[in-house]
């Protein structure tokens, strides 16, 4: 029966996105992205990947039509011109498409046990997960410490990133031609909005750092929880206007945040070598190495979640400035 | 009986991902995509109870926080519209 | 006693289930922008309320029921904050309700 | 049912290419840009489907029961990948935002057309 909610939900899913290519129209292109997004982590939900679906939703929901959006209002809302060499594109995208769906007759049956990605290392972080770390999530298990590096490489790209947006868009040259003020009032005269907003803000900080510091236990981690409360952050931007929220959380500290996080997995693992342990191996960090890894994660996990709350939040503030 | 209202949930996913894409105005998609939010909230939750892992609403939660902030971006997207439309215009008067 | 629970976390399930789908086929049916509002923002409220109180009665009493009042609580505030926010966006950008134009009850294109 | 268990590897394929398509035939960038998520997404499913194991459930150890759990592996990859999708795209976003900024335009011809000038 599961399955059949997956099929229909996928259907739904290529429904939108044909949508979301043929309208004309970006911000109707974005909004359906966001319902794109609701379907798939309904998705991933459904096959068993509750982690990811965390992620998706704290991505996918907010922050990523906010930039859409801010992008939108920096550049045009519509497409001018038609597509070009339409049918010469559609003739080699259907033959891929038919290429594809050729190869996968040879993939193994949906769910099989047997098939070779399920016995790699798979059985063997499932196995060793609770000896060697003793947590409940594998997935925070092989994302902190097992694949640790692949995880400090993931950082720095989410870094690079931001300082890239940063270059580009820094400064905050005024491009418009409305007052500073009325800009920076954001939504403060909606009075329905402000307050409920008010109310939530609290409860979706707290609901980070619950998911920052649950992520050994339940659905969770560093790149979920940077997400959601960046999400709160850029809320709380929303209702009260940019300024204030820079008061708040001013760019030097934006900087710090994004710096720091990398800096500290980085010293996590320096700290294994000087313990004399391996790059990156946690065993070492406390005299009884399931602690020691425990400890290890956390801090990686906490290091994750600075790096990220501080680049989403500086490519909001980079997008926001530039519409000045 | 979880399998109705799920099946219920899935159904008004669709009717409403007809409005989004049926339109007309700009508007009835916002709406659509909030609706189809709630639905979401309301699928995850049943279905994390129908595969028994009730520890999993933490994303229904995620989701009910969330949803929340996409609303007021497109509000403040309106409103910092209606602006630079009305600076324009004073500009070139 | 808990057949009693059990029978009326269903009448709830299925109430809920109903009324999610009356609120999809008003925001599908109805003809202009603010009647489909009500369809959908009402019948999510409703909904919301029902379902998850049948779940709650399902689940009894576990860390799983606080999660769920704290899921009907945050959505019971933002829907209709949003509701609200969406048709005063609309209203100032000029969308009026169409029977109040002056036009016929007649669905206009 | 053979053939239903293909259902989510056609899906990925139509995906894909629904965003290639956007990506090569559609002159707007931020549509490129859009076109370039979905892409993504699709990526995301096929990884998250391939993980799935029959039967099996969330690979997070539940207080008792359950024996049977889907791949962690796929899952870590793709968790850290959507975080890092959202960055680069707020990059490309950034690159075009410069571009309108510069050229007056985020069509590919017109721009072309001034680059040529």
């Amino acid at each position: 029966m599961i399955v059949i909610f997956g099929i229909f939900l996928l259907t739904l899913l290529v429904i939108t996105a044909i949508a979301i290519v043929r309208t004309d129209n970006l911000f109707v292109a974005v909004m359906l992205m966001g319902i794109a997004s609701l379907l798939i982590a309904a998705n991933f939900f459904l096959l068993d990947a509750a982690d990811v679906a965390l992620t998706e939703a704290a991505v996918g929901a907010g922050i990523s039509t906010v930039l859409f959006l801010g992008a939108l209002a920096l550049t045009s809302e519509r497409e001018r011109a038609k597509s070009s060499n339409r049918l010469l594109s559609f003739i080699v995208v259907a033959a891929a498409a038919l290429i594809l769906i050729y190869a996968t007759f040879d993939k193994p049956r949906f769910g099989d046990p047997e098939a070779p990605v399920q016995t790699h290392v798979a059985p063997w972080y499932l196995e060793k997960t609770p000896e060697y770390i003793d947590i409940p999530n594998v997935v925070t298990a092989v994302l902190g410490s097992f694949r640790g590096y692949d995880t400090l490489g993931e950082v720095f790209v989410v870094f690079t990133a931001g300082i890239g947006v940063l270059f580009l868009l820094g400064g905050g040259k005024a491009t418009g031609t409305v007052p500073e003020e009325k800009i920076n009032e954001g939504l403060r005269h909606h009075l329905i909005p402000r307050v409920v907003g008010r109310i939530l803000i609290p409860f979706i900080l707290l609901f980070g750092l619950y998911v920052q510091f649950h992520g050994e236990y339940g659905p969770g981690g560093g790149f979920q929880a940077g997400a959601i409360i960046a999400a709160a952050i850029i809320l709380f931007a929303l209702l009260e206007g940019e300024k204030r929220a820079l008061s708040v959380l001013p760019e030097r500290v934006l900087l710090g945040l994004m710096a720091c996080g990398p800096l500290l997995y980085g010293a996590v693992g320096l700290a294994g070598i000087l313990l004399g342990g391996n790059f990156l191996d946690y065993s070492v960090l406390s005299s009884d190495p399931v602690k020691g890894q425990q400890l290890g994660i956390l801090l990686i996990e906490a290091g994750v979640g600075i790096t990220v709350t501080g680049v989403l939040l500086g490519i909001f503030h980079a997008f926001a400035a530039r519409g000045r | 009986m979880y399998y109705a209202v799920t099946i219920a949930t899935l159904v008004t996913m669709a009717l409403a991902l007809l409005r989004a894409v049926l339109g007309p105005s700009v508007y009835d998609r916002v709406l659509a995509v909030n609706m189809l939010g709630t639905k979401t909230v309301l699928l995850l939750s049943v279905i994390a109870f129908l595969y028994g892992r009730p520890d999993f609403l933490d994303l229904a939660l995620a989701y009910a926080l969330i949803n929340f902030i996409g609303v007021l971006a497109v509000l403040e997207f309106f409103r910092s519209r209606a602006l630079r439309r009305s600076a324009e215009r004073g500009a070139r008067q | 006693m808990s057949a009693l629970l059990d029978t009326l976390s269903w009448v709830l399930l299925t109430l809920g289930g109903l009324s999610v789908l009356v609120g999809g086929i008003g925001a599908l049916r109805m003809p202009d922008l603010y009647t489909r509002m009500h369809a959908a923002s009402v019948t999510d409220s409703l909904g919301a309320i029902l379902v998850l109180g049948g779940i709650m009665l399902q689940a009894g009493w576990s860390l799983a029921t606080i999660k769920l009042i704290a899921i009907l609580l945050f959505l019971l505030l933002t829907s209709p904050t949003s509701s609200n926010a969406l048709a005063s966006a609309a209203l100032l950008a000029g969308t009026r309700p169409f029977a109040e134009a002056g036009q016929d009850e007649e669905a206009p294109k | 049912m053979e053939l239903l268990g293909l259902y989510n590897y056609w899906v990925f394929a139509v995906l894909l290419m629904i965003g290639f398509y956007a990506v090569v035939a559609k002159p707007n960038l931020v549509k490129k840009l859009i076109g370039l998520s979905l892409f993504q997404s699709a990526v995301f499913l096929l990884y998250i489907t391939m993980g799935k194991v029959e039967g099996g459930t969330a690979p997070i150890f539940p207080e008792a029961g359950a024996a049977v759990f889907s791949n962690p592996l796929p899952q870590v990859l793709i968790l850290t990948a959507i975080v890092v999708g959202i960055s680069t795209t707020a990059l490309g976003l950034g690159i075009v935002v410069r571009v309108k900024e510069e050229y007056g335009s985020i069509e590919e011809h017109e721009i072309q057309e001034i680059d040529e000038r």
